[in-house]
């Protein structure tokens, strides 16, 4: 019965990210653009370059390798695995059980490898340079993460998700400073991932400071379709996994009645839609920094993470 | 009848180790024979399963005893056989019976055979002799043989100079921590020399415990790796042939972990709470600095060691948590931190020695270690390059992989952290995590750079360039490892449910059965906590990736064509501008090494105008070398240097010592009472 | 037969001295080899046959479980280095660094310094045990300066020199224990009978057997080489033939060590007196230290392995000192693995330096290429030395170790660290002869190689099993040490 | 006891020789004395050998060597010779100590033997250290040597005496042999032993 339930419930999920991601991405241009005064392109550009992409013939580099041809597929399948266990508007998912939060970082952090594996791949310079700098920030960023982890998991007593959000929404967890730090840590974390302003611009090329579109420099065609879609899911992926972690409400239960599945979905596009304007207009207003001063606001969200659990055991009820 | 067999097991171990001895001795026999390496490695692949299969049939069993007339005399050597002896048993003859098999092939590229020969079967029976061993003098024994014949394997290519260093530096290393073991040993047996382990159990109620802790960390550590008495290891690992590194570094290692084992958590009583904060510490600092060293190395083998260090790291975090549990009764969580770090010895046992035959396929096949040469290789051999990609993912703790699971676990046993009592652990544990977040995230790194420089790109070198894929046995070897990371990473259950036994004899508590939680999902402590199924990532992970293969091949463009690599429009043909290994740490060094190493960098840049090349030069310091060997070395030097003046003495001089010692004691006699 | 068994002891001693009469005599030297040989073959016997039927105690011979040791030890040991000889000497012949007068006495003093040896043992008498040592200490001078050469005569003056003071000093305790003894047990031979001196100690003048201790420690431990009385001993081996160099290293050395454990008895035996043992360790470790850091600045092979002689003699004091059934125990079996050990390495050494033709460490190397039987010896003998299994040696620095941890740890630290620093030193130097390019002339090598492997294989079977009878014997002789 | 203290305050190689002599030949003197106390007929023998050989042969072939070498001059010594004097009598002092703290019970006369003996070894052992020269050096080991005998005879009925000063005989005949063959060995032009270092090992 539950199976019968729980199986069209993940699968509709699972589709429903791979479909908003692109939109998500497309808003939040929309957004940046609007706040300097142009007038943009449409939200559903991204749709359109995947499709165009989709269609183009792919054209490799002699020296690639056949691993630069499977990278796409997996790092593709990483990510979207990974947001399939995130509960975006459900808790309490299928598959949520099969792998936690630090099974989610994993995760994409097995998609990172495979991808700056590529950069190297064809053996040019600007591939290494992407897929080095690429490495240095994640070197740094995980262990943020992993420390915003192990708050949570303090307060929630699981690195559950699903049982993080529930707990986040029915138990008075009240707010807490180390929560807040968390919060930022998180955040920060968030932006470095993605490859946001001030760490990395998506919107650049033929630039020395950029990471994440040096490492895709080669690809093309399909294989860059893939990457493309991968790297828009994975910020549809942060987003709302902050969300569920900090704004917890109108997650469908694992037995509720399906208006409540509806009404997770529309709170869902709500945070999304909030999350996105937020992130453009921090975008907007600051600037990219140089490469090597991204190791400090790194070690500054490590930081908050790690002072955040300290305080979490200091200030423990005994 | 099982019983019977099962008292046979012992019988069966014993038997097989005396085999391998004679198999050594055949080897100092036959050693010119241009046969002889097949057959004396083929006999040690036969021997070594057979002992793995007698280990894990055996990892249940009740424990068993021998007693041979050999050894001390009055004592006789006593060899025991329980579960934690059995699943190391297991772990040294998984390596030793796959280390043979790529040896086999591995040994048409031995120049040295016959130096190698007798040795390498001498150094398996050591390793099964210490994990069986059930007295102090004849674990002592083993434990020694073992690095003698190991020194024997690391100085075989005795002519490159640096070889013969690492093999003094390494048995130096040895013999220190041999004497510390002897040291904790004779404190455990005290004046009486109650040496047999049975006795040490039985007197427990020790006053000199941390004592005995503390040398037991030095000797065990001193093998194992343990910051800062890891030194010897980066020398004398890649020195060794490659399936004896692969030896060394994936089961040696883990024989001294067992030794620690056997001593702090078996022979000595109830720990301490604050024993665990000596352990975790030093495990921290194993960890990142181990890894650490390793992204600054070139010289792929070196690397690898380094990584060894890291993970030993790993492994010891997770026993100076059970420690800690264990003080504090919390039996479930020590259980659960034992299990994590005994599934991380399997697993490093395991994809360390892929790594290694990897490098040393590489090494075969272009006669290359340093990896600023290499590049390209996967063309030339994908198979190779498949296995060792294999294996730098499972070290990189990446998903559905078994390294993953291992430190997964570690990181649960982390998270039980904060019900301890005592606040020293309070701030420590969270430090820890941090530190296996970073040690992890680092390893990534290292090994996109190591499998990325050594496989990928193109050739930069001319023996790189024309290098070829290596023989069956050593790329059977690969596979068979390469298939055991896989395995045990979506099927980690099986193996929590095959070590539970150890467990439950160790810390009197195991975790919950996994076999019958459905869809093989390993739950630690409750489903609610956390839960993890690598056999649903791995088939969630295969399915997306083939839909989304098959979907884009069928409905989108299917066109594919080859061109000259684009680069921005501005492609340079020479593989000199590739990313070198050196340039890929580049930014890392930046961000720790002017801390931990006290890197510098100097840019000398041409005077405008001036057409000769900048130069880019740095300088590291190995902080634990000058801080800890070099000024011993110092010191005894220069006690040498002085004390060598009494060599040149005259007669006169000598005699006036003996005059002076006279009166001396005779002003002694006066005085004395 | 009973006859035979009755004066085995005389047999020991006659054997050698009838042989070395008989050298001196002999004008052809061509069979010289061979028949010292078999001297010593019969002298081994004969100390065989004490083994199983003992003689009742003469007022200057008995025999008992502490000496039985060493004698057979003693004969055992010379047996095979006579074997040794044979070849050595008549390759020094050949090369013509000796002439045939030399080889002949060179036979004869062999004979002759086994026969003070032997003498030293067996005696009942402190005088005639003294007397002993003497003779012994005079015929190794003569064999140490037997070259000629410049460095010989100088080493071998040093030793006399050196070695006569130690006499005189030992002949000096040796009176005071007369002293002692007189009162108590009246004028006369009794008075300075071992056998009589242990039953009655308890009645001697304490005071003035500390002074005799003092003085005999002094003076016999000249001859054991503790620092600061071991001058003489790196020379004298360095210079000497081989064989004496072995003959020195494993057994006088032993010899002397006998005469101090008998003085220690004697102490020990008198609840008054001074502890001896403290004495003992603290001289051992200071050997111990000193000649671990003089390992690291030797250039001449033989010099080394002298040092590491000196060395072990201070393990052995330091285990003597200690005292108890373990470390006695242990000290006992460390002396014998020493010996056999010690021997066996200057026998491979005497080889390596006879085909590379030099002592200099410096102009040796690569020996595992250019002859790997010797390199392979080589290597196996200075691991057991250096006390790494399978060897006795392991076997006894795991007993004097771990039981002096157990009892009194911070003795057990220099110990520890002086053990680690040698270590370092025997292998550094081994590297650079044994690995590496190869250094030096690459001549074939027409070694005996009977003789270090004998010594080795029982060293090395005895790291992991002992015969029980041996070990309640050494058990035995650990308790008469108290 | 008087005597050897000339010894030591002896500067002119003939000179201290026949001190030496005249040391030996009290020792004989003494021996005689003490075979006559204890009538003990072997200990003439002893003396006997002291007197001729101590007293009469070695000193005539020492004499012989220095004028063969002609090293009649000055003696070098370490310290000075009133340095010496000092330690001399610092030994003298310990000695004494020792002796009468530890024959308390024994007689007065072995007492008094023992303590003189002690310092007569103690002064010739001193003066070994002391003096730079071989020749010296041998009169100083063989003035402790004389201290030696002394003891040995002054221990009541102590057996073997003979044979112990026989064997010390030949020791000290071997010393002056060693000392002819330095003579023989032209590569030392002087018997000074601080010129035989010169071969020695770690000086290359």
């Amino acid at each position: 019965m539950a199976l019968i339930r729980d199986l069209p419930v993940q699968f509709t999920e699972m589709l429903l990210v791979l479909a908003a991601a692109p939109l998500l991405t497309g808003f939040v241009r929309k957004c940046r653009a609007h706040l300097q005064r142009r007038r943009g392109a449409s939200v559903f550009q991204p749709y359109r370059d995947l499709a165009r992409l989709l269609r183009k013939e792919v054209v490799l580099a002699d020296s690639a390798s056949w691993l630069f041809r499977v990278a796409p597929y997996l790092v593709f399948a990483a990510t979207w695995v990974a947001a399939a266990l995130v509960p975006t508007f459900a808790t309490g998912l299928m598959f949520s059980w099969s792998a936690d939060l630090i099974a989610i970082i994993a995760l994409l952090g097995s998609a990172r490898f495979f991808l700056a594996l590529a950069g190297l791949d064809v053996g040019t310079s600007f591939g290494g340079i992407g897929s080095s700098r690429e490495m240095m920030i994640a070197s740094l960023a995980e262990p943020a993460m992993i420390m915003m982890v192990f708050t949570l998991a303090l307060i929630a007593g699981s690195t559950q998700l699903s049982t993080i959000a529930e707990t986040m929404t029915f138990a008075h967890v009240g707010l807490r400073v180390s929560l807040a730090f968390a919060l930022v840590a998180l955040v920060l974390v968030a932006i470095a991932e993605n490859g946001r302003i001030p760490i990395d611009n998506p919107a650049t090329h033929l630039e020395l400071t950029m990471v994440h579109e040096a490492m895709v420099l080669e690809y093309s065609g399909r294989h860059l379709a893939m990457i493309e879609l991968a790297a828009q899911v994975k910020l549809l992926l942060y987003l709302s996994l902050i969300a569920c972690v900090f704004a917890p409400w109108g997650l469908a239960g694992p037995e509720s009645p399906a208006w409540a599945y509806v009404a997770g979905v529309g709170a869902w596009a709500g945070k999304l839609a909030t999350g996105a304007i937020l992130l453009a207009t921090f975008e907007t207003a600051t600037a990219k920094m140089r490469v090597f001063r991204v190791p400090n606001f790194l070690g500054a969200a490590l930081m908050l993470g790690l002072l955040g659990t300290l305080l979490l055991f200091v200030s423990r009820p005994f | 009848m099982l019983s019977v067999v099962q008292g046979l097991m012992l019988s069966v171990v014993l038997a097989c180790i005396a085999v391998l001895l004679a198999v050594a001795v055949l080897g100092i026999v036959i050693g010119r024979r241009s046969l002889a390496a097949p057959m004396i490695y083929g006999s040690c692949t036969t021997i070594a399963s057979l002992l793995l299969v007698t280990a894990a049939a055996g990892l249940g069993a009740d424990p068993t005893d021998v007693v041979l007339p050999l050894g001390l005399p009055w004592l006789g050597a006593h060899f025991h056989l329980d579960a934690l002896s059995a699943f190391f048993l297991a772990v040294v003859n998984l390596g030793g019976a796959v280390a043979s098999l790529y040896a086999i092939g591995y040994a048409r590229q031995e120049p040295e055979s016959r130096r190698v020969l007798p040795f390498y079967a001498a150094f398996l029976a050591a390793m099964n002799l210490v994990v069986i061993a059930a007295d102090a003098f004849s674990f002592l024994l083993a434990w020694e043989f073992m690095s003698l014949s190991s020194w024997g394997l690391v100085v075989s290519r005795h002519r490159e100079r640096e070889n013969v260093r690492a093999g003094h530096v390494y048995l130096l290393m040895a013999a220190f921590g041999t004497l510390c073991l002897l040291l904790s040993f004779g404190l455990l047996a005290g004046p009486g020399g109650a040496y047999v382990f049975a006795d040490i159990r039985r007197a427990h109620s020790l006053a000199v415990a941390p004592l005995v802790l503390i040398l037991a960390l030095l000797g065990a550590g001193s093998k194992a790796g343990l910051v800062p008495l890891h030194a010897w290891l980066p020398l004398a690992h890649p020195a060794a042939p490659s399936p004896v590194s692969a030896l060394m570094s994936g089961v040696m290692t883990k024989v001294a972990v067992y030794a620690f084992i056997r001593i702090v958590f078996d022979l000595l009583g109830p720990p301490e709470w604050w024993w665990g904060v000596i352990v975790l510490v030093l495990a921290g600092i194993t960890a990142l600095l181990g890894v650490l060293q390793a992204l600054m190395q070139h010289d792929l083998k070196r690397l690898l060691a380094y990584h060894t260090v890291e993970n030993i790291g790993i492994i010891f975090m997770g026993l100076g948590l059970a420690l800690a549990f264990r003080a504090d009764g919390m039996a479930i969580a020590a259980s659960l931190a034992i299990t994590a770090a005994l599934l991380h010895v399997l697993n490093h046992s395991v994809f360390k020695s892929l790594l290694f035959f990897g490098a040393g396929a590489v090494l075969g096949a272009t006669g290359e270690r340093d990896m600023e040469h290499l590049g390209g290789l996967i063309h030339r051999m994908p198979q190779t390059a498949f296995a060792f990609l294999v294996g730098a993912a499972a070290i990189s703790a990446l998903p559905p992989l078994n390294g993953f699971v291992s430190e997964w676990l570690t990181f649960q046993a982390i998270f039980l952290g904060p019900a301890l009592p005592q606040w020293g652990l309070w701030l420590l544990i969270p430090c820890i995590g941090a530190a296996l977040a970073l040690a992890a995230a680092l390893a990534a790194a290292c090994f996109v750079k190591a499998f990325g420089i050594t496989f990928l790109g193109r050739p930069r070198s001319g023996c790189a360039e024309n290098a070829h894929e290596t023989d069956r046995f050593s790329r059977g070897a690969m596979f068979v490892l390469a298939a055991l990371c896989l395995l045990l990473g979506i099927l980690p259950g099986l193996a929590i449910d095959w070590m539970s036994p150890v467990i439950s004899a160790l810390v009197h508590a195991r975790m919950p059965v996994q076999h019958d939680i459905p869809w093989l999902t390993i739950v630690p402590v409750a489903r609610s906590r956390s839960s993890y199924n690598g056999l649903l990532v791995f088939l969630f992970m295969v399915a997306s990736a083939s839909m989304a293969a098959m979907a884009i091949h069928r409905l989108a463009s299917r066109a594919l064509r080859r061109a000259p690599a684009w680069d921005c429009g501005t492609p340079i043909t020479s593989p000199l501008t590739q990313y070198t290994a050196g340039s890929f740490a580049q930014p890392l060094r930046r961000v720790f090494g002017s801390v931990v190493f006290r890197a510098r960098e100097r840019v000398t840049m041409p005077a405008p105008g001036d057409a000769g090349p900048a130069t880019l030069s740095v300088e590291m310091h190995d902080i634990p070398w000058e801080v800890f060997y070099a000024p011993i070395a110092r010191a005894v030097t220069f006690a040498a240097e002085r004390l060598d003046a009494l060599q040149f003495m005259t007669i006169r001089g000598y005699l006036s010592l003996v005059f002076f010692a006279l009166i001396i004691l005779l002003a002694g006699i006066a005085l004395w009472p | 037969m009973n006859m035979l068994m009755a004066h085995a002891a005389n047999l020991v001693l006659l054997i050698p001295l009838f042989a070395a009469g008989v050298f001196a005599i002999l004008p052809w030297y061509r069979w010289a080899a061979r028949l010292n040989v078999a001297a010593s073959l019969l002298t081994f016997a004969a100390s065989l046959l004490l083994l199983f039927q003992r003689p009742a105690p003469t007022p200057f011979i008995q025999i008992d479980d502490l000496n039985i040791v060493f004698v057979v030890l003693n004969t055992f040991v010379a047996l095979t280095t006579s074997l040794f000889s044979a070849s050595y000497i008549a390759h020094e012949v050949e090369i013509g660094r000796l002439t045939p007068r030399y080889l002949r006495f060179y036979h004869a003093m062999f004979q002759f310094m086994m026969f003070g040896m032997d003498l030293a043992l067996v005696a009942n008498n402190i005088g005639l045990m003294w007397v002993a040592i003497e003779l012994a200490t005079l015929t190794t001078i003569l064999m140490v300066g037997i070259y000629r050469t410049p460095e010989a005569i100088e080493a071998a003056w040093k030793y006399f020199i050196l070695g006569s003071v130690g006499i005189a000093l030992a002949l000096f305790g040796t009176i005071l224990v007369y002293t002692a003894a007189r009162p108590v047990i009246g004028a006369g031979l009794p008075a300075m009978a071992w056998t009589e001196l242990i039953r009655r100690v308890a009645d001697f003048d304490p005071a003035l057997l500390n002074l005799a201790f003092v003085f005999l420690l002094l003076g016999y431990g000249t001859k054991v080489g503790l620092v600061p009385l071991h001058a003489w001993l790196p020379d004298a081996h360095a210079e000497g033939p081989t064989p004496i160099s072995a003959v020195l290293s494993g057994l006088l050395l032993n010899v002397a060590l006998y005469a101090v454990l008998r003085f220690k008895m004697l102490l020990a035996g008198n609840p008054h007196t001074l502890a001896a043992g403290p004495l003992m360790v603290a001289m051992g470790l200071v050997s111990l230290i000193f000649a671990a850091l003089m390992l690291y600045r030797r250039r001449d092979i033989k010099r080394l392995f002298a040092y590491s002689s000196i060395e072990h003699m201070g393990i052995i004091a330091f285990a003597f000192g200690m005292g108890g059934p373990l470390a006695n125990f242990a000290g006992l079996l460390h002396m014998t693995m020493h010996s056999l050990t010690k021997s066996a390495i200057f026998f491979s050494v005497g080889h390596v330096a006879q085909v590379k033709g030099t002592q200099k460490l410096a102009d040796m190397g690569g020996l595992i290429v250019t002859h790997p039987v010797l390199a392979s010896t080589l290597v196996i003998s200075v691991a057991a030395i250096a006390g790494l299994p399978p060897s006795g040696i392991f076997m006894s620095e795991f007993l004097v170790v771990s039981s002096t941890f157990a009892r009194a740890p911070l003795l057990a630290i220099p110990l520890v660290v002086g053990l680690l620093i040698a270590i370092g030193a025997l292998f550094l130097r081994l590297g650079s002869v044994v690995f590496g390019e190869p250094r030096g002339s690459t001549a074939p090598d027409r070694a005996s190689y009977l003789p270090f492997l004998a010594h080795l294989s029982l060293v090395i079977v005895a790291g992991f099993y002992l015969p029980t009878p041996i070990v309640t014997w050494f058990q035995n002789v650990a308790r008469l040490l108290g | 006891m008087l005597v050897s203290f000339l010894m030591l305050y002896q500067d002119r190689m003939l000179a201290l020789i026949n001190v030496f002599a005249l040391h030996a030949m009290l020792l004989g003197l003494s021996v005689g004395w003490q075979a006559y106390v204890q009538d003990a007929p072997q200990l003439y023998v002893t003396a006997v050998i002291a007197i001729l050989f101590k007293a009469v042969i070695i000193p005539a072939a020492l004499r012989r060597m220095v004028e063969q070498l002609n090293i009649h001059r000055e003696i070098e010594t370490v310290g000075g010779i009133g340095l010496t004097m000092l330690a001399g009598i610092g030994l003298m002092a310990l000695s004494t100590v020792v002796m009468l703290r530890v024959t308390a019970a024994a007689d007065p006369l072995a007492r008094e033997d023992l303590a003189f003996a002690l310092s007569i070894v103690l002064l010739g052992l001193l003066m070994m250290v002391s003096r730079r020269n071989a020749v010296s050096q041998v009169i100083g080991f063989m003035s402790l040597e004389n201290g030696l005998v002394l003891a040995a005879t002054g221990a009541k009925g102590m057996p073997l005496v003979v044979e112990i000063s026989v064997a010390f005989s030949v020791l000290i005949a071997f010393i002056v042999i060693g000392i002819f063959l330095f003579r023989i060995r032209e590569r030392f032009d002087t018997i000074e032993i601080g010129a035989l270092d010169r071969v020695r090992e770690g000086r290359r």
